[in-house]
C-alpha cells in the first residue's frame, strides 16, 4: 500500500472514529444526572421558565434532530455556550488549551528527558544493581498516586518549608504576564526577556512538573529499557557487534532509532494522557488548563462545557493517535511499505 | 613457518551457561568442549536443535548473550585468548580477524538502515574509506557476492529483501571484513532448496578464493559431507564425536553419531536406513572400558554412578566421547 | 462559607418565584415599610455615611489597586440576568440604584448597615435626591440627582431609569420581569419620565416591598442610549453585549474578564461621584480552592479573600497580619427534611431528628464560632425573631426515644449535600454520628448541581443541608417563601399547615403592626414546633482581608462597594 | 492407477487478495489420488502445494476448479455437510508443537474425533480405542495423560497421527508431518505412517519439499513450481530419470552426505529466485531461471506431455516432440 | 503456553523432553555454578509479596484490627497528629484515621478485583468473538472500541461516573468500562493469531463445531495473555478508583476508602494536618505497589513467553 493511501485510509478511520466520538459525546450529556435547564434556570425556578428556557435551548426537539443540530454546530466549532463563564465553550477551551500544554510539554520533557536515558542507562546495565535499581524507580512511580503526590509536595515545598509559591495557577498576583507571543507564558516571557516573570512562571510549574513527570516516567523508563533491551538482544545488534562495531557506535547507529520508534508510541500516549487526563492535578493545583476547566464543569453541571471538553480531547487523542502512526509509518520503513 | 603448525582456533574447556529463570543457578548449555579449526580448513559443527552448537559458535566472538555466560575455558584465535581481551583487542576481533554469518540473514539486519549503508560503514570503519569510496566498494562487493542490480539493492532496507538476497547481503558483509576465519550459523535454514544450493555454491567458492577458514554451523549432515574436511558433532551441549569427514561417515563410533549417520535419508537410496527403523531414540551414553566400546541407554546408565565422560582419541584425528568404566555393561542399542 | 455564594444567588431567584405572593399580601408588606422609607424621606445630603473613612483614606492618598480573591467566576454581566454572587458585586459597583444604604462601623472595622429599632435596615437615597408617595401609595415620583453621568459621560436621566424599566418588565427578561411584577408592575405603560428628572411608577397596589426592591441589584439604571446601540435584530435587548460589558454610572467598569481566572473592575473616569472613590480599581480572582484563596491572603497577594473555610478563619483570627471581619446577619441554615415522604412526613421523627441534631458540636466543630444557635426560621436580627418556642434540647437519647415510641428504632434516611460544599458535607457527618446514637441510620449523599437542583424542584431529596437569606428582611416576607404551602419552588420541605398559610396571608395585608408581629410569633410557634426544618444555626457573613485594608461593609444584598475600601 | 480415484483434483485455481494485490497461488492443477495409493505433492516454498492441501479439506475454498472425494464434488461444501465427511477426510499437520492444542491433554486431543464422531460410546470403549490408538502408533499407554508440551518432538507428531486415523479414514493429507523434527526422529515417523498405510489401506496425499522423504513413503510424485504441474511420474521415474529442468535442479541441489558418490553427481545450480505470484503466469513458469529457455517458451500454456511408457508426464515445451527425450533436452540421469 | 514443564530455555529449545534428563544428570557436573542472576527479580517479587500480604491482612483483619470505629466522629479529639492513642491520627471528626485506612482495604481491594473481574470477563469474551468470527460484528464493535479509546482512561471513568451517579458501583462499572477495550483489543488481536493456529485447523479437519473450537481449544489459550493483562488492571484500577473518589465522584464519603481519605485530607495538607492524607495515600502505594510487582511477577512465570 502505498504512503498516500495509507494515510487516507488513516485519515478515514480517523473520521468515522471522530463521527462516533461526537455522537457519544451528545448522548453522554442526554444521560448525565439531572437536566441542563434545571442548572440553567436555578434552584427555584418555575415551570413555566424552564419550559421557555428548554424551547430556547432546542431541547424539545426530537433527539435525531438535536444530534443533528449538534454535529452541525460541531462541526462549524460552536460548542455551545458554558453557564458558568457565560463565554462560549470554545472560547473557554481556546484559552485553557496552552496552559495545559505548557504543563504537559513541561512535564512530558522532563519525564522523557530523564525516565528515557534511565530506561536505556538500565538496559544497557542489564542485570545489575543499577538496572534493578532503576526498575524500582519505575516501578513506584508507576504505583504513586498522583493526586497524592501532588498533595505532599504542597505540603513539603510550600506549607512546610514554604519554598515553593502557593499553589495557585500559573503566576503570583503581583506578576504581569508577559505580552502573548505562543501562549506558552514560559516561552512568552523569555521571548519578551521578562525575567521576573519567567522566574515566576517556572516557579509555579515546578510542583505540578514534578508531581506529573513523576507519575509519567514510568512508561518512559520502562518503555526505553525494554525496546532497548528488546533491540539489544536482536540479531542485527549480534551481527553489528560480530563486525567489531563498538558499543557508542552500535547504540548510536543501530539501537537509538530503534529504540526512538517504540518512545515515539510512548510520547504520544504520554502527551495525550496530559493534555487530557491531569485533570487531578490541575485541580490539586489550581492550575486553570482544561482538566480544571473540566473538573469545574462537571461538579458545577455546566453541560455544554463538559461536552466540549470531552469532545476537544477526544479530538486531540485521536489526532496526537493519528499523528503518531503517521510519524511511525515515516521512520520504519517497514510499515511504510508493507 | 611455526605458526602453520598452531591452529587459527582452538577452543579448550569451553563451558557457556545459561541461569535458570527461576533459582538463577547457572544451567550449562556447552560442556567441557575442545576443538581445533586450523588455516584454510572447513570444519563442520553438526548436531539437532539444543545440542549448544550455536552458543559454541557465539562464543567465539564472544557473542553469548546475557545473561548467559562463558563460565570455563579458553577460546584461542592465533594463540590469543578472545576471553580475555579487553573491548579493542575485541574489536579487532571482530569483523577483522573472526567474522561470522548468522541463521536468519533478515533479522540480522538493521531493518532501518538502508543495506548500502550497513554494508559501507564496515570499509569506512574496519578499513577507514572515505563514504565515496566506501559505497564504491559497497556496490563491487555485492556485485561479487552475484546480486544483479547492486545499486537498487544498496538502496533498499532488508525487510525489502527476499531471504536468499539477504543472505548474499551478509556474506558481503563478511567478505568486506575479509577475515581469517568465518563462522557461519546454519547459514541456509529457512531457505527454498534451489536457493540452498546458490548459498553453498557462494560459500565454497569464497572459501576457495580467499583460503579462510570456514566453521560451518548445521544439523544437516548432507551439507555437512558436501561441504567440510573435518566434523565436530555436538549432542546436548557436549563434543561427542570429532572424526575427519569420510571417517564419520564410514566408521562413526559414538552411538549419537552413528544414530545420526543412519537416519540419513538419501534421494537415491530406496531403502530406509536399518539403523533408524523402530521407535525414537532413547539418549545414549558411550561407556568405555580397556578397549570395548559400549552404548548404553541413560536410564540403566544412570543407576550406576560413574565418573565424568572424557574425550578418547580412537585413532589419529578421530576422538569419540566416552565415560570410563572398570568393564563395559551390557549393551542396550 | 463556600456554600453561602451559591445559595445566595438563589435568592434572586426566589424573588422571582413569588407565587405565593398576592397583591393583598404586598399592599399589607408596603403599609409596614412605609414608615421605615418616612425616615430617610427628603434627607439626601451626603451619599456616604463612613465619612470619616474616606477622610482617611484620603489623607494618606491611597490610590491602590485592590485583588479579591473569590471563589466563583462571574456568570454575566447583564443586571437582568445575572445568577452568581460574583456578579452581585460587579452590578453594585458598576452600577447604580436610585436608593442604597447607610452603615455604621462594627468593632471589627467592617461597616454594617445601619438598623432601625425594628431591626430593620434603614435605606438612603442615591441616584435619587427626593421622592414622594402618593395618597393611596400607588403612584411613587422620583426626582432624580442633577449632573448624574453615565461612563462615557453621557448624561443620566429619567429617560435611562424608563428605558431600564421597561427592559426589565418585558417578558424576554425572565428574571427581573418576575421582580417587577413583585411590585405590580407588570406594564411599560407603568412607567413614566414626564421629565428629565422625573420617573413616575404606578403600581396597581400600594406595595410594601417597593421601596426595598429599588434598592436591590435587579433594578440597577442602564443607559438607553447604550440598549439602543447595542441591540441588533436578532437581540433588540442588547443582551448579548451586556452580558460580557457593563456601561453604567458607578464607580467602575467592568474592563477585563478572563473566565475561570480574573476579572477587572477600573475606575470609571466619568463617576459622578468620584471624589468619593478610595482606591485604583479592584482585580478580582477566581480562586476556587479555599485553601488557595486562604494562601493568597496569607501572603499578601490579595487584599480580601471570600469564602474562606470557618477552620481557616479562626486560625487568622490571631494573625496580626489579617482583619476577620464578622457580620451578624438573620442569615438561617436548616436541615431540610422532606414533609412529603418518609420518613418525614411524621412530625415526630422530625421532632426526634431535631433532638438529635448536635448543635453546639456543628457550630464549634465546623462553623469555628462563626455562627450562633438559631432557634426560630426567623433568624435573631430579624424583625420578631422569637427564640422562646425551642424545645430541642433532648440529643440523641431524646431522639432514640421518640424514634422507639414510634416502633421505628431502626430506620435510615439520607441527607444530599452539593459538591463543592465542605461545610454542608461536615454538617451532614456530624448529623450522621448524632442519627446513630439515637438508633438511624444515614446516607450522605454528595450530589453535582444538577442531580442536586432537579431533585430539589422535584421534590425528591429527603434530606438535605440548606440555607435561606432574604433580601427584604421581614418576616413575613421570610415565612411566606419558605412555609407557605402554595411556594412550591421555593418550600423545599413541602411544608403545608393550613393554619400557617391562612396566618400568613392574613399578615401580609395587616396594618397593625402589633397585630401583624403577633401573627409572625404565631407562625414561628408553629413551625419551630411541626419542624419542617433542623434549624442548624444562623451563619455570620464573614470577609477576611489584610489589616491595611478599610472601608469594607456589608449591604443587605450581601455586596460591598468597593470604592468604599481603601488600603493603606 | 486402475482403480477407481478415491480423489481427484481438477483444474484447481486458488487466488488470493492481499495488499499487495492479486496472488495466484494456484493455477490449474490437475491430478487423482487412487485408493490406498500414496502420492507425494513436491515443491518449494511458494509453489502453492499447502494451499491444495488445505482446498482438499476444506480448510481453504478454491476460487476456480474442483475436488472430488469418492465421487463427490466437496469443493464447496459447507461446514455442517462437510462433518460427516470429516471421519474419512483427514490431515497430518506440519509442526506437531502448533498442531496440538497446548493445553489438551493426548487423551482430550485423541477423545475429541472418537466421541464427535460416535466412534466410542461409553467410557470403557473410549478407553479401548484410545488405548489402540497408543499402540498403533508406537506410543506408551501412560503418555495419554500428558500434554504436548512434555511430550518430545516425535511423540507429538505420533499423537498428531493418532487424531488423524482416530477415525479410521481412508485418505490423509500429509502436510510435510517430518520437516519439522529433528533427523534422527524423520524416519522412524516416516517407518510408522509407511506401515499404517499396509495395515489400514490408507491412501496419502504426502506433501513435501524434502525429495529423500518422498522417496520412502510414495509411490508417485508430483513436482510443483509457482503453482503449476511441472511433472509427475512413478518415484522411479522422477528419481532415476527427471525431465523437467526444475526436477533436475530439485533433485541435484539435495546434499548427498556419501562422500564416495559427491563426485559422481552433476549439480546444476539455478540462477535467480522463485519469483512472487503477482501476475498470471504466461509460457513455462520457470522461464526466467531456466538454462535452456528460448523466447517461444514464455508463450501460451505448457501443456503436459507424456514422456515415458507410463504416466511420466512433463509440462516442458523441451520435449515437445513426443519423443521421450527432445535434442536439447538435458539428461540428469547420471546423477542417480 | 507450555507453562507445565519446567524448563531451561536452551535444553528444551527443540522440545524434546528426555534432553531433560540428560541435563539432569550431568547437574551433579561442578560446572554448574550460582549466580546472582534473578536473586533481583525475586527480591522485587518479594518486596511485593509483602507489601500484597499487607493488604490483605488489612482487608482480612482490618476491621479486627481497628481500635476505633472509622465512623464514629469524636469532638474531643478533632485533627490530632500521630499519637500512642491514634497512630495516624484524627481527622476533622475526630476519628481515627489508622482504623479508616484499615477499614478501606477490604473495600478498595473488592474494588479492584471487581473492575478487573467485568473488565477481563467482558473484554475477553467480546475481543475473542470478534476475533474469532470476524465480520461486519468485528468493524462495528472495533469501530465502537476505536470510539471508546478515543477518551483518555481517567476522563471516560470520570464521564461514566459522573453519568451514573457515585456509587461503589458505579465507580467499579465506570472504571472497568474504561479498560474493557484494552481486553477486547489484546484477546482479539491473539484470537486473530490463534484462529490461524494449526490446531484451530486440526480440530476442524477432525469436525469439530465453530463455537467449540472458540470455546474449548481457543478461548483458553487466549487467557494467560488476559490475566497477564489483568494483573497491571489490578493495580491501576485501584489507582484510577481513588482518582475518581478522592475528585468526589467515586465512592461517597463518608465511607472509608482510600481516595475518599486522601481527598477528605486534602484541604487540610495546607494548614499543616498532612497526617489524613498521607497515610491513606500511602496504602494506595502499597497496594499498587504490591499488585504490580506480584503482576509482573505473575507474568513472568505464568504468562505467554
Amino acid at each position: 500500500m502505498s504512503l498516500s493511501r495509507y494515510i487516507l485510509r488513516r485519515l478515514a478511520l480517523t473520521a468515522i472514529t471522530l463521527l462516533g466520538v461526537i455522537i457519544a459525546v451528545f448522548l453522554m450529556a442526554r444521560v448525565l444526572p439531572g437536566d441542563p435547564v434545571t442548572v440553567k434556570a436555578g434552584q427555584y425556578a418555575t415551570p413555566e421558565i424552564k419550559e421557555q428556557l428548554r424551547i430556547q435551548m432546542g431541547l424539545d426537539k426530537p433527539l435525531p434532530q438535536q444530534l443533528a443540530t449538534y454535529i452541525g454546530n460541531v462541526l462549524q466549532g460552536d460548542l455551545g455556550q458554558s453557564t458558568r463563564s457565560g463565554h462560549t465553550v470554545r472560547e473557554d477551551i481556546g484559552q485553557r488549551l496552552p496552559v495545559t500544554l505548557e504543563l504537559a510539554l513541561a512535564s512530558l520533557i522532563v519525564a522523557g528527558g530523564i525516565g528515557i536515558p534511565l530506561g536505556i542507562y538500565a538496559a544497557l546495565h542489564h542485570g545489575s544493581k543499577r538496572d534493578a535499581g532503576i526498575q524500582q524507580l519505575a516501578i513506584f512511580s508507576a504505583a504513586t498516586p498522583v493526586f497524592w503526590l501532588g498533595l505532599v509536595l504542597i505540603y513539603l515545598f510550600y506549607a512546610r518549608w514554604n519554598i515553593a509559591p502557593a499553589p495557585v495557577g500559573q503566576l503570583s498576583t503581583n506578576v504581569e504576564p508577559p505580552r502573548t507571543i505562543t501562549h506558552l507564558l514560559l516561552v512568552d516571557s523569555l521571548l519578551t526577556l521578562n525575567w521576573t516573570t519567567f522566574k515566576d512562571a517556572a516557579g509555579h510549574l515546578i510542583l505540578p512538573v514534578i508531581t506529573l513527570s513523576v507519575v509519567v516516567m514510568s512508561p518512559f523508563i520502562k518503555m526505553a529499557r525494554t525496546s532497548m533491551l528488546n533491540v539489544l538482544g536482536s540479531d542485527y545488534i549480534t551481527a553489528a557487534r560480530s563486525l567489531g562495531l563498538s558499543d557508542r557506535e552500535i547504540i548510536r547507529q543501530d539501537a537509538l532509532k530503534n529504540v526512538m520508534v517504540q518512545l515515539l508510541t510512548v510520547s504520544g500516549i504520554v502527551l495525550g494522557y496530559l493534555l487530557a487526563g491531569n485533570v487531578l492535578v490541575e485541580t490539586i493545583f489550581a492550575w486553570p488548563g482544561l482538566g480544571f476547566y473540566a473538573w469545574n464543569a462537571l461538579t458545577g453541571s455546566d453541560y455544554d462545557a463538559i461536552q466540549g471538553f470531552v469532545l476537544v480531547v477526544a479530538v486531540i487523542y485521536v489526532f496526537l493517535n493519528f499523528f503518531v502512526d503517521l510519524a511511525y509509518t515515516l521512520i520504519d520503513p517497514r510499515i511504510r511499505l508493507a | 613457518m611455526t605458526e602453520m603448525h598452531r591452529p587459527l582456533l582452538a577452543i579448550e574447556h569451553l563451558s557457556i551457561g545459561f541461569p535458570n529463570e527461576r533459582d538463577g543457578t547457572m544451567h550449562p548449555v556447552v560442556r567441557d568442549s575442545s576443538f581445533v579449526v586450523n588455516r584454510n580448513e572447513v570444519v563442520g559443527l553438526v548436531g539437532e536443535s539444543g545440542s549448544g552448537k550455536t552458543q559454541t559458535a557465539m562464543s567465539v566472538l564472544r557473542l553469548t548473550k546475557p545473561p548467559g555466560q562463558v563460565l570455563h575455558g579458553r577460546i584461542l584465535l592465533d594463540g590469543d585468548d578472545i576471553l580475555q581481551m579487553n573491548d579493542i583487542q575485541l574489536r579487532q576481533v571482530r569483523g577483522n580477524r573472526a567474522a561470522m554469518i548468522f541463521q536468519s540473514p533478515r533479522t540480522s539486519l538493521n531493518p532501518l538502515m538502508t543495506i548500502g549503508n550497513q554494508v559501507g560503514r564496515i570499509y569506512t570503519r574496519q578499513r577507514g574509506m572515505k563514504k565515496k569510496d566506501a559505497g564504491d566498494a559497497t556496490l563491487e562487493m555485492l556485485r561479487r557476492v552475484g546480486i544483479a542490480g547492486p545499486a537498487r539493492v544498496a538502496a533498499s532496507y532488508p525487510h525489502q529483501l527476499s531471504g536468499g538476497m539477504a543472505q548474499r547481503v551478509m556474506i558481503a558483509m563478511m567478505l568486506a571484513c575479509d577475515p581469517e576465519l568465518l563462522i557461519a550459523d546454519e547459514p541456509t535454514t529457512g531457505l527454498d532448496v534451489t536457493i540452498q544450493a546458490q548459498i553453498f555454491e557462494l560459500i565454497q567458492e569464497i572459501q576457495q578464493e580467499t583460503h579462510m577458514a570456514l566453521l560451518l554451523i548445521t544439523h544437516d549432515l548432507g551439507v555437512i559431507a558436501e561441504v567440510c574436511q573435518r566434523v565436530v558433532v555436538m549432542q546436548l551441549g557436549r563434543i561427542v564425536e570429532i572424526a575427519p569427514v569420510d571417517t564419520l561417515f564410514a566408521d562413526p563410533v559414538h552411538p549419537y553419531t552413528r544414530r545420526l549417520v543412519g537416519s540419513i535419508l538419501r534421494p537415491d537410496l530406496e531403502v530406509l536406513p536399518a539403523a533408524a527403523r523402530g521407535n525414537d531414540f532413547p539418549p545414549v551414553v558411550l561407556e568405555v572400558g580397556g578397549d570395548r566400546y559400549q552404548a548404553v541407554s541413560v536410564d540403566s546408565w544412570r543407576s550406576v554412578n560413574v565418573g565424568r565422560p572424557e574425550m578418547v582419541e580412537v585413532a589419529p584425528g578421530h576422538q569419540v566421547l566416552a565415560h570410563a568404566v572398570d568393564a563395559p555393561s551390557e549393551a542396550v542399542a | 462559607m463556600e456554600q453561602e455564594r451559591n445559595n445566595r444567588s438563589a435568592e434572586l431567584t426566589q424573588a422571582l418565584n413569588s407565587r405565593g405572593l398576592t397583591r393583598r399580601n404586598l399592599l399589607a408588606a408596603f403599609a409596614a415599610s412605609t414608615a421605615m422609607i418616612a425616615l430617610k424621606e427628603g434627607a439626601s445630603a451626603a451619599p456616604y455615611s463612613a465619612q470619616q473613612v474616606r477622610a482617611l483614606a484620603q489623607e494618606t492618598g491611597a490610590a491602590a489597586k485592590l485583588v479579591i480573591a473569590n471563589g466563583q467566576d462571574l456568570d454575566e454581566a447583564d443586571p437582568h440576568y445575572f445568577k452568581s454572587i460574583p456578579s452581585y458585586y460587579l452590578m453594585a459597583n458598576a452600577y447604580d440604584n436610585l436608593f442604597g444604604h447607610p452603615y455604621v462601623e462594627q468593632e471589627d472595622g467592617g461597616l454594617t448597615p445601619e438598623v432601625d429599632e425594628n431591626d430593620d435596615w434603614v435605606l438612603e437615597p442615591w441616584l435619587v435626591e427626593s421622592w414622594e408617595t402618593s395618597e393611596d401609595e400607588k403612584v411613587l415620583t422620583f426626582h432624580l440627582r442633577e449632573g448624574l453621568t453615565f461612563q462615557d459621560g453621557s448624561p443620566l436621566t429619567a429617560q435611562d431609569v424608563k428605558a431600564t424599566f421597561d427592559r426589565g418588565v418585558s417578558p424576554t427578561s425572565v428574571y427581573s420581569n418576575l421582580v417587577f411584577n413583585l411590585m405590580t408592575i407588570t406594564s411599560p405603560d407603568q412607567i413614566a419620565a414626564p421629565d428629565d428628572l422625573t420617573v413616575v411608577l404606578t403600581l396597581e397596589q400600594p406595595t410594601a416591598f417597593a421601596y426595598k426592591i429599588l434598592a436591590t441589584n435587579v433594578f440597577n439604571i442602564m443607559s438607553a442610549a447604550a440598549l439602543e446601540e447595542h441591540a441588533t435584530e436578532d437581540d433588540p435587548t442588547a443582551h448579548q453585549w451586556f452580558s460580557k460589558n457593563t456601561f453604567g454610572s458607578a464607580a467602575y467598569t467592568l474592563t477585563k474578564w478572563t473566565p475561570g481566572v480574573e476579572w477587572e473592575l477600573s475606575l470609571n473616569e466619568n463617576f459622578w461621584n468620584k471624589d468619593a472613590v478610595l482606591n485604583g480599581g479592584v482585580l478580582n480572582r477566581t480562586i476556587p480552592s479555599p485553601q488557595e484563596r486562604l494562601s493568597l491572603l496569607v501572603n499578601g497577594d490579595v487584599d480580601i479573600a471570600f469564602d474562606l473555610l470557618p477552620k481557616d478563619l479562626s486560625e487568622l483570627a490571631s494573625n496580626p497580619d489579617i482583619a476577620v471581619l464578622d457580620f451578624e446577619i438573620p442569615w438561617p441554615q436548616y436541615l431540610g427534611m422532606n414533609n412529603r415522604i418518609p420518613p418525614f412526613d411524621n412530625v415526630d421523627v422530625r421532632r426526634a431528628v431535631s433532638h438529635a441534631i448536635p448543635y453546639q458540636t456543628i457550630i464549634d466543630q465546623v462553623m469555628y464560632g462563626y455562627a450562633k444557635p438559631l432557634k426560630s426560621p426567623c433568624a435573631e436580627g430579624m424583625p420578631t425573631s422569637d427564640p422562646s418556642f425551642w424545645a430541642y434540647d433532648g440529643g440523641p437519647e431524646r431522639a432514640r426515644e421518640i424514634l422507639e415510641g414510634l416502633g421505628l428504632s431502626d430506620f435510615s434516611f439520607d441527607i444530599a449535600v452539593r459538591n463543592g460544599f465542605p461545610t454542608h458535607e461536615q454538617i451532614a457527618v456530624w448529623i450522621q454520628s448524632s442519627m446513630m446514637e439515637a438508633g438511624a441510620n444515614v446516607n450522605i449523599l454528595k450530589m453535582t448541581d444538577a442531580e442536586y437542583l432537579e431533585k430539589f424542584n422535584s421534590g425528591a431529596l429527603q434530606s438535605w443541608v440548606g440555607e435561606w437569606y432574604s433580601w427584604i428582611n421581614d418576616p413575613i416576607y421570610h415565612l411566606n417563601f419558605n412555609f407557605h404551602s402554595a411556594a412550591t419552588a421555593t418550600n423545599g420541605a413541602g411544608y403545608s399547615n393550613p393554619q400557617v398559610d391562612e396566618l400568613i396571608d392574613a399578615a401580609m395585608y395587616e396594618p397593625d403592626k402589633e397585630t401583624r408581629d403577633q401573627m409572625s410569633r404565631d407562625i414561628q410557634q408553629i413551625i419551630v414546633d411541626e419542624a419542617p426544618w433542623g434549624l442548624l444555626y444562623q451563619i455570620n457573613y464573614v470577609v477576611a482581608t489584610r489589616a491595611n485594608v478599610s472601608g469594607f461593609q456589608y449591604n443587605p444584598d450581601t455586596t460591598s462597594k468597593y470604592w468604599l475600601v481603601s488600603k493603606s | 492407477m486402475s482403480a477407481e480415484p478415491i480423489l481427484a483434483v481438477d483444474n484447481l485455481e486458488q487466488r488470493f487478495k492481499t495488499p499487495g494485490g492479486l496472488v495466484y497461488a494456484v493455477n490449474g492443477v490437475t491430478f487423482q489420488v487412487a485408493a490406498g495409493e500414496s502420492v507425494g505433492l513436491v515443491g518449494e516454498s511458494g509453489s502453492g502445494k499447502s494451499t491444495i492441501a488445505k482446498s482438499i479439506v476444506r480448510l481453504g475454498e478454491p476460487t476456480g476448479g474442483s475436488i472430488v472425494y469418492r465421487g463427490q464434488d466437496i469443493t464447496h461444501l459447507g461446514d455442517n455437510q462437510m462433518r460427516s465427511l470429516r471421519s474419512k477426510l483427514q490431515m497430518v499437520f506440519q509442526d506437531p508443537t502448533l498442531s496440538l492444542n497446548p493445553r489438551l491433554s493426548v487423551r482430550q486431543t485423541l477423545s475429541e474425533p472418537l466421541r464427535l464422531h460416535k466412534i466410542a460410546n461409553g467410557k470403557a470403549d473410549l478407553d479401548a480405542h484410545l488405548n489402540r490408538l497408543m499402540d498403533l502408533v508406537n506410543l506408551e499407554r501412560n503418555l495419554l495423560d500428558r500434554r504436548p508440551g512434555q511430550l518430545s518432538g516425535g511423540q507429538r507428531q505420533r499423537v498428531g497421527i493418532a487424531r488423524a486415523i482416530a477415525t479410521e479414514p481412508d485418505f490423509i493429507v500429509l502436510d510435510e508431518p517430518t520437516s519439522s523434527l529433528d533427523m534422527s526422529i524423520r524416519i522412524s515417523i516416516i517407518e510408522l505412517l509407511r506401515n499404517l498405510q499396509q495395515e489400514m489401506g490408507l491412501a496419502y496425499l504426502f506433501i513435501s519439499h524434502d525429495l529423500s522423504t518422498v522417496r520412502y513413503l510414495c509411490s508417485r510424485v508430483i513436482v510443483l513450481y509457482l503453482g503449476t504441474i511441472v511433472e509427475e511420474g512413478t518415484v522411479e521415474e522422477i528419481f532415476s530419470a527427471p525431465k523437467h529442468p526444475y526436477t533436475q535442479a530439485l533433485l541435484s541441489a539435495v546434499p548427498i552426505p556419501d562422500p564416495a558418490l559427491r563426485s559422481s553427481r552433476n549439480r546444476i545450480v539455478l540462477p535467480g529466485e522463485t519469483p512472487h505470484l503477482t501476475h498470471p503466469i504466461v509460457g513455462c513458469p520457470l522461464a526466467d531461471r531456466c538454462p535452456y529457455v528460448e523466447p517461444s517458451h514464455r508463450e501460451g500454456r505448457i501443456p503436459m506431455v507424456s514422456v515415458g511408457p507410463g504416466d511420466h508426464r512433463v509440462a516442458c515445451l523441451l520435449y515437445q516432440d513426443g519423443s521421450g527425450a527432445g535434442a536439447t533436452a538435458p539428461d540428469a540421469s547420471e546423477a542417480a | 503456553m507450555a507453562a507445565s514443564i519446567p524448563t531451561t530455555p536452551h535444553a528444551n529449545a527443540g522440545g524434546e523432553s528426555w534432553s531433560n534428563d540428560w541435563v539432569q544428570l550431568e547437574l551433579v557436573d561442578p560446572d554448574a555454578a550460582e549466580t546472582g542472576y534473578g536473586r533481583k527479580r525475586n527480591a522485587l517479587a518479594i518486596l511485593g509479596f509483602i507489601a500484597l500480604g499487607l493488604v490483605l491482612l488489612m482487608a482480612i483483619l482490618g476491621p479486627e484490627l481497628a481500635p476505633y470505629n472509622p465512623n464514629k466522629p469524636d469532638p474531643a479529639v478533632t485533627l490530632q497528629g500521630p499519637s500512642r492513642e491514634h497512630l495516624m491520627g484524627t481527622d476533622q471528626y475526630g476519628r481515627d484515621v489508622f482504623s479508616r485506612v484499615l477499614h478501606a482495604a477490604r473495600l478498595d481491594l473488592r474494588v479492584a478485583i471487581s473492575i478487573t473481574a467485568v473488565a477481563l470477563i467482558v473484554g475477553t469474551l467480546v475481543g475473542g468473538l470478534i476475533g474469532f468470527y470476524g465480520g461486519v460484528l468485528e468493524h462495528v464493535v472495533m469501530r465502537i472500541i476505536d470510539v471508546i479509546l478515543a477518551f483518555p482512561g481517567f476522563v471516560l471513568a470520570l464521564g461514566i461516573a459522573a453519568m451514573l451517579g457515585n456509587s461503589t458501583r458505579n465507580v467499579i462499572i465506570a472504571v472497568a468500562i474504561a479498560y474493557i477495550p484494552y481486553y477486547v483489543r489484546l484477546v482479539r488481536s491473539e484470537m486473530l493469531a490463534l484462529r490461524e493456529q494449526e490446531y484451530a485447523a486440526a480440530a476442524k479437519v477432525v469436525g469439530v463445531r465453530k463455537i467449540r473450537i472458540l470455546l474449548y481449544h481457543l478461548l483458553p489459550n487466549a487467557l494467560p495473555i488476559a490475566l497477564a493483562q489483568a494483573t497491571l488492571t489490578l493495580g491501576w484500577g485501584i489507582l484510577d478508583a481513588a482518582g475518581l473518589s478522592f475528585l468526589g465522584v467515586g465512592i461517597r464519603p463518608p465511607t472509608p476508602e482510600w481516595g475518599v481519605l486522601v481527598g477528605e485530607g486534602a484541604q487540610y495538607i495546607n494548614s499543616g494536618q498532612w497526617w489524613i492524607s498521607v497515610f491513606p495515600g500511602l496504602a494506595i502505594l502499597i497496594a499498587v505497589l504490591g499488585f504490580n510487582l506480584v503482576g509482573d511477577w505473575a507474568r513472568d512465570r505464568f504468562g505467554p513467553r
